[in-house]
């Protein structure tokens, strides 16, 4: 609050304190990487409970070993109760949702590459950066509290529908404390997107150096910077959704609480209140969610897929444009999760009608991507693989999407594993390619050391062909009918579908365990990879042009001043066939 | 922190001339707008959804708090151009904000009060609900600004170069805070 | 004028048919693996709701035509039957159309569906959730002691249903948010505690079918589920004979 | 001195022995519950969502909220000494056991003591959970997939809760928790029988789930057998 007007920190040496340099640093590269590495921790966490839930499925009463260990209650016997089977549900989905999506690829490589590309010091409020970071870790203690809790975390899922969210404990293990936590933790995500959304448009439109003009970012810039307005008018409204559930939970209010409630012989002493109000607001903030998880990542794959193809978009103007576009109508389509809740036809009408609208301008960039590796000179390296099967796995959940779209096919599929299938394909698995291009990228720069490339390609052929595996066949137990949500299929039609989830398990424990390979390559390139170069990718933006790690001011002193634009591929440089942003050199002609 | 705060605005090499303090606080303006905006929007579907709605009379306090609060809006703005030619005139200005700042705060503290020497609590109806949530947060948002008054002070006390870009941004959070309080207070009397 | 005004008539209802029979101005052609239901449903409203205008606007412009003042004096009479007559009459008419579904209750608890049917005496006793008594079998809270409409009602944990006749469902949470979901018969709709939400179907197919809840309800939502069971008329019938016994 | 202290130990632990040998020699109380008045129908349970507890059973499962036997003789219903004797000091070392076969509590009342081990067991195929409604004591909700180990609580207060699983609603009972090891909950006859009460007067009370309790005066010298019988009011509805 106090340095609120304090624009640049860097003046003065680098800390030197530990506390000061590596826990609560100022630095926006050191913010990054604890988002990152924050959303790694999560990540690993949240796979590890899909493991757990996907053994369930198909070996419903078999006792898992070691987890009578993490829960008593949860696992008599280490044999899954229905209800801990929910709350490993819901902390996957917050889990994923809020700080492996939300976190890596906005907050994570935002912090750290976009003051950089801009050819700034650090963002406009370093100390709203820190308390942006340490609130965001705070919810996540108070999240993960939930496990050690005696009822456990929550089970009413990561959208939290009242009132089964809002009653309490009479509807279920995990209601009373656990949900506390839940609400207390997703408000203090809030402030800390917030806070960070914030600093991210003030540093994009004030911190810019000499030349940097709008036109001139970099589209990752460019796609994080439409990323925070999202953020910013997302999370402010999820905010007072949380407010308010905790005041129905602790002051007994009834903002989402009807008359009449009677729950396990209880009669709920509430009156009044809306269910849809709350899924209202929920899905007000949790549409642009999915946007907010995918836009940077798009952003990211744009920047690869350039210097990869050596060529640039066919146009980055009309990606802009659709990413703002996308940004825009994300807030217009929320109703589309609610066709099933009781709204009027007419309603399900507005809302399906800005849905396939919103489809075009992500079909727009889609094409650009595929269009544009037409007379690409591909380079196949790790990060071009990753950024390549984005877009196939973008497509695959794209399309999927028309159908729910669609109120009427919508009735039949909106309760089933089509929309598990559809959304961790385009929301889920997308958004990981992209952290997983944007980290096999940026890993030199971070770091100063360059990761193992046949590693990566391991890691990428045995991902890709994973997710596909599990995420394919949730589209066909859809169709099928197969309701998600459930711990156990008890239901007779579901019976036949079974050997199909043992095969959809076997291909997630494999998939997850590939990703082992790529923990490994992290931590040894970490310490033991081949010493960085300064511009390995022969990548054009500001971030190349300093030294691999940048030092604390990014540009050790030097006043960055920029040329032209980020996307000088196939072109004669003098250094190649590319023209960094900063090159002092003259404009050549273009030669394909 | 202050040695780091006073560093001179390295604002020279970049294209944009704005200062950051001021467009953040832009940008906050719109984020707090939309959170008010959500809560007022549940306040209209609240009040539809159930038949347990029992309007309440608002404490008469309140409609002296808003000239009171208005009137700050004022000495903030007169601070302001004030402190172009001078920091003392401009001090007086700033105290004078505060004070009446402080004398929302309380006004809008004996206004809980009163209500709930009625028997009007956080949980009595649903429109007690959304009054206090409303008043309570937009109390805090107030705290915050009066917290930035005390820092914009404390700077004209200490600083020979002054920047005018924090004694801008406080007025503008100011004034907004002003425009937001109107429109609750006219949310809340209404009944729709 | 009276033979005029018969004649617009005529005019009016041969030339809102004609078109409408001539496909003139219809829906474009289906091209999508869905849409066949939402066509036939709209094939079935048309005709029904098509018959009945042209026979409406017929009749009205017969008696018109033949009721016109004759000025001789003659007698003016009534319809046989009189009003009794007409009463009947357009209950027998609309009822095929508005009354005659099934009116059935379904409640979603934690975790099961219940499923009321309102008796012989046609009508449902109030509900009063306070009153409420699982272990006794009181899923709805009934008061039979106060309410005679309540003494009657039928509570049933399957729903059964006649086969092609209406159904009219009013879906009712009792606790928190659930949903209604039979593949069979593409009907997948949430039940939001504190809205009574009307749902309509006509089940085409005498056989079992499951239903299941796909709302996230709480521990045992996996397993909360009944049996759609659609019987035929005589069946059904009989089922409901037996239940109220 | 080691001699010493275990032949005190012997001493104090067959004295013990002989205190509680003695005991059974006390009065007992027998007696039958019945009611006048027209109780509610037992209605039939339909388990059709559960088919693996559905096909256990030929005719329908009843309800158990009022069972009455021929001649008017009321089943379930708790009868104890609510005042006159000493609290006890200790729980039984022997635990209760509370089952779940095909979907349906045995007993439908589980009577026992404050501290004594209760422990819950599944029978079926499928998960029950268990969650007795608590007001004074600490609420529980505890799922139990087949196959898994007994659940195993205390109650440390006494009350009489009701007992319900939410995954299949009808199935209901009731845990007695009280704080006397006299008492009795009466049989299929209606009768009960309270042993071994040493002398003194005593506050007999009978508690029903539906019909509440009936409380009366007994008083025991000697080893006598004394009868108390109880009359509850039937309701229709």
């Amino acid at each position: 609050m106090s340095d609120a007007s304090a624009p640049v920190a860097h003046q003065h040496a680098a800390p030197t304190g530990l506390l000061r340099k590596y826990v609560f640093s100022l630095d926006h590269k050191m913010i990054g990487k604890q988002y990152y590495g924050l959303a790694l921790v999560s990540v690993f966490l949240g796979m590890i409970l899909s493991w757990l839930m996907r053994f369930h499925l198909v070996w419903t009463n078999a006792a898992i070993p070691g987890l009578r260990l993490l829960s008593k209650n949860g696992a008599p016997g280490g044999v899954m109760t229905p209800e801990y089977y929910l709350s490993l549900l819901t902390m996957h989905g917050t889990l994923m949702v809020f700080f492996v999506l939300t976190n890596a690829p906005f907050a994570g490589f935002g912090n750290y590459f976009l003051p950089i590309q801009i050819g700034a010091e650090d963002m406009a409020f370093p100390r709203f950066n820190m308390m942006s970071f340490w609130v965001t870790f705070v919810a996540f203690l108070v999240l993960i509290a939930s496990f050690f809790i005696p009822d456990g975390p929550p089970i009413s899922g990561w959208t939290a529908y009242a009132p089964l969210s809002a009653v309490g404990k009479d509807a279920g293990p995990g209601l009373a404390w656990g949900q506390n936590l839940w609400a207390i933790s997703i408000g203090l995500f809030c402030v800390g997107q917030l806070l960070g959304s914030l600093n991210f448009i003030a540093t994009t439109l004030d911190l810019r150096t000499k030349g940097m003009t709008l036109s001139r970012l970099p589209i990752s810039t460019w796609a994080w910077f439409i990323t925070s307005c999202i953020g910013l008018l997302a999370f402010a409204v999820l905010l007072p959704a949380c407010v308010l559930l905790i005041l129905d939970r602790v002051a007994g209010t009834s903002f989402f609480i009807p008359a009449g409630l009677v729950i396990s012989d209880h009669l709920q002493p509430h009156s009044g209140g809306s269910p849809l109000l709350w899924q209202h607001l929920f899905w007000f903030f949790g549409h642009p969610e999915v946007y907010i998880a995918i836009v940077p990542a798009m952003g990211i794959v744009s920047h690869i897929l350039m210097a990869s193809m050596r060529k640039p978009l066919l146009s980055v103007k009309v990606v802009y444009g659709s990413m703002i576009a996308i940004g825009f109508l994300s807030y217009m389509v929320w109703g589309h999760h609610m066709f099933l809740s009781g709204m009027n036809p007419f309603s399900a009408l507005v809302f399906s009608f800005p849905t396939l609208i919103i489809t075009i301008p992500a079909t727009i960039i889609t094409m650009i991507w595929i269009g544009s590796i037409y007379g690409a000179n591909l380079r196949f390296h790790t990060p071009a693989l990753f950024s390549l099967g984005f877009v196939s796995v973008f497509v695959a959940g794209g399309v999927s999407g028309f159908f729910l779209a669609q109120p009427s096919l919508d009735i039949y599929l909106h309760g089933t594993y089509f929309v598990v299938g559809h959304f961790h394909m385009v929301m889920g698995v997308a958004a990981i390619f992209g952290i997983l291009a944007g980290t096999y990228f940026w890993f030199p720069k971070m770091s100063g050391r360059m990761m193992n490339d046949t590693l990566g390609k391991i890691h990428f052929w045995l991902t890709f062909i994973g997710v596909y595996c599990i995420f394919m066949p949730f589209h066909f137990l859809g169709f099928a009918g197969n309701v998600r949500r459930y711990s156990t299929f008890v239901d007779d039609y579901l019976q036949p579908l079974l050997p199909l989830h043992k095969f959809i398990s076997i291909a997630a424990f494999l998939t997850g365990a590939a990703q082992l390979i790529f923990l490994y390559n992290l931590i040894y390139s970490r310490f033991k990879g081949a010493p960085a170069p300064e511009n390995p990718w022969e990548a054009t933006s500001l971030e190349w042009s300093t030294t691999s790690p940048p030092p604390f001011d990014n540009f050790g002193g030097r006043h960055v001043v920029v040329k032209r634009g980020p996307n000088e591929y196939g072109v004669d440089g003098a250094h190649g066939d590319f023209i960094m942003q900063d090159s002092p050199e003259p404009e050549p002609a273009a030669g394909d | 922190m202050s040695s780091m705060a006073l560093q001179p605005d390295r604002g020279s090499q970049s294209p944009a001339q704005t200062s950051p303090a001021l467009s953040g606080v832009w940008v906050a303006v719109a984020a707090i707008t939309m959170s008010f905006a959500a809560f007022t929007s549940s306040l209209i579907i609240r009040q539809a959804s159930g038949n347990d709605w029992r309007h309440l009379a608002l404490p008469g306090i309140l409609y002296l708090n808003t000239v009171i609060l208005l009137a700050s809006s004022l000495t903030v703005e007169t601070a302001r151009r004030k402190g172009i030619s001078s920091l003392a005139s401009m001090r007086f200005w700033l105290h004078l904000t505060l004070t009446l700042g402080a004398a929302f705060l309380a006004g809008q503290a004996f206004a809980w009060h009163r209500l709930r020497t009625e028997g009007l609590y956080l949980a009595t109806s649903p429109n007690s609900s959304f009054f206090y949530v409303l008043t309570v947060l937009h109390a805090l948002h107030i705290l915050g600004g009066l917290c930035a008054f005390i820092y914009v002070i404390r700077r004209t006390a200490s600083a020979s170069l002054w920047r005018v870009a924090a004694i801008d941004a406080a007025a503008v959070y100011w004034h907004f805070l002003a425009g937001l309080w109107v429109y609750l207070l006219l949310v809340l009397r209404t009944r729709l | 004028m009276g033979k005029l005004l018969a004649v617009v008539l005529l005019v009016i209802a041969i030339g809102s048919a004609i078109p409408i029979l001539m496909h003139t101005w219809w829906m474009p052609e289906d091209i999508s693996s869905h849409g066949y239901m939402i066509d036939k449903q709209m094939s079935e409203t048309m005709a029904e709701s098509g018959i009945a205008f042209v026979a409406a606007q017929l009749v009205l412009a017969g008696f018109v035509a033949m009721f016109g003042d004759k000025k001789n004096g003659r007698k003016a009479t009534h319809l046989p039957g009189g009003a009794k007559a007409v009463v009947i009459a357009a209950i027998a008419l609309v009822g095929t159309e508005v009354l005659a579904p099934l009116p059935i209750q379904v409640q979603a608890e934690q975790f099961g569906f219940y499923f009321r049917y309102a008796g012989p005496d046609g009508k449902f006793g109030p509900l009063h959730p306070d009153k409420i008594d699982e272990g006794n079998q009181n899923f709805f809270g009934l008061d039979p002691a106060n309410d005679v409409e309540s003494r009657d009602d039928i509570i049933a944990a399957s729903l059964v249903i006649p086969v092609n006749k209406p159904i009219s469902l009013m879906m009712h949470a009792k606790d928190v948010g659930h949903s209604f979901y039979v593949r069979e018969l593409r009907i997948q709709q949430d039940f939001v505690p504190g809205l009574d939400i009307p749902m309509h179907f006509t089940a085409t197919k005498v056989g079992k079918y499951e239903i299941v809840c796909t709302q996230l309800c709480g521990l045992g939502h996996y397993n909360m589920r009944a049996y759609l069971e659609v019987k035929s008329q005589e069946d059904f019938d009989q089922w409901l004979k037996q239940q109220s016994q | 001195m080691q001699l010493l202290k275990s032949c005190t130990a012997t001493v104090t632990a067959l004295t013990f022995a002989a205190i509680l040998t003695a005991a059974p020699g006390g009065g007992t109380v027998t007696g039958k519950v019945t009611y006048t008045g027209t109780p509610a129908k037992p209605k039939p349970i339909d388990m059709a969502k559960e088919p693996s507890c559905a096909k256990q059973y030929t005719t329908p499962l009843m309800t158990e909220n009022v069972v009455t036997g021929s001649g008017n003789t009321l089943e379930y219903v708790v009868v104890y000494i609510s005042a006159g004797a000493p609290d006890e000091s200790s729980a039984p070392s022997t635990a209760v056991t509370f089952d779940q076969k095909g979907c349906h509590y045995t007993p439908h009342v589980l009577a026992f003591q404050v501290n004594q081990d209760l422990k819950v067991t599944n029978s079926d195929q499928t998960s029950h959970n268990i969650h007795p409604l608590a007001k004074i004591n600490r609420e529980w909700n505890k799922s139990q997939p087949p196959g898994t180990p007994p659940i195993s609580e205390k109650y440390d207060k006494p009350e009489f809760i009701s007992v319900k699983c939410n995954i299949h609603p009808w199935m209901h009972g009731w845990f007695a928790v009280v704080k006397t090891s006299h008492y009795a909950v009466s049989d299929g006859s209606g009768e009960f029988k309270l042993p071994n009460l040493p002398p003194g007067k005593y506050t007999l009370t009978a508690w029903h789930e539906s019909y509440g309790t009936q409380t009366q005066e007994v008083t025991i010298s000697g080893n006598e057998t004394k009868s108390a019988n109880f009359v509850f009011t039937a309701k229709p509805y």
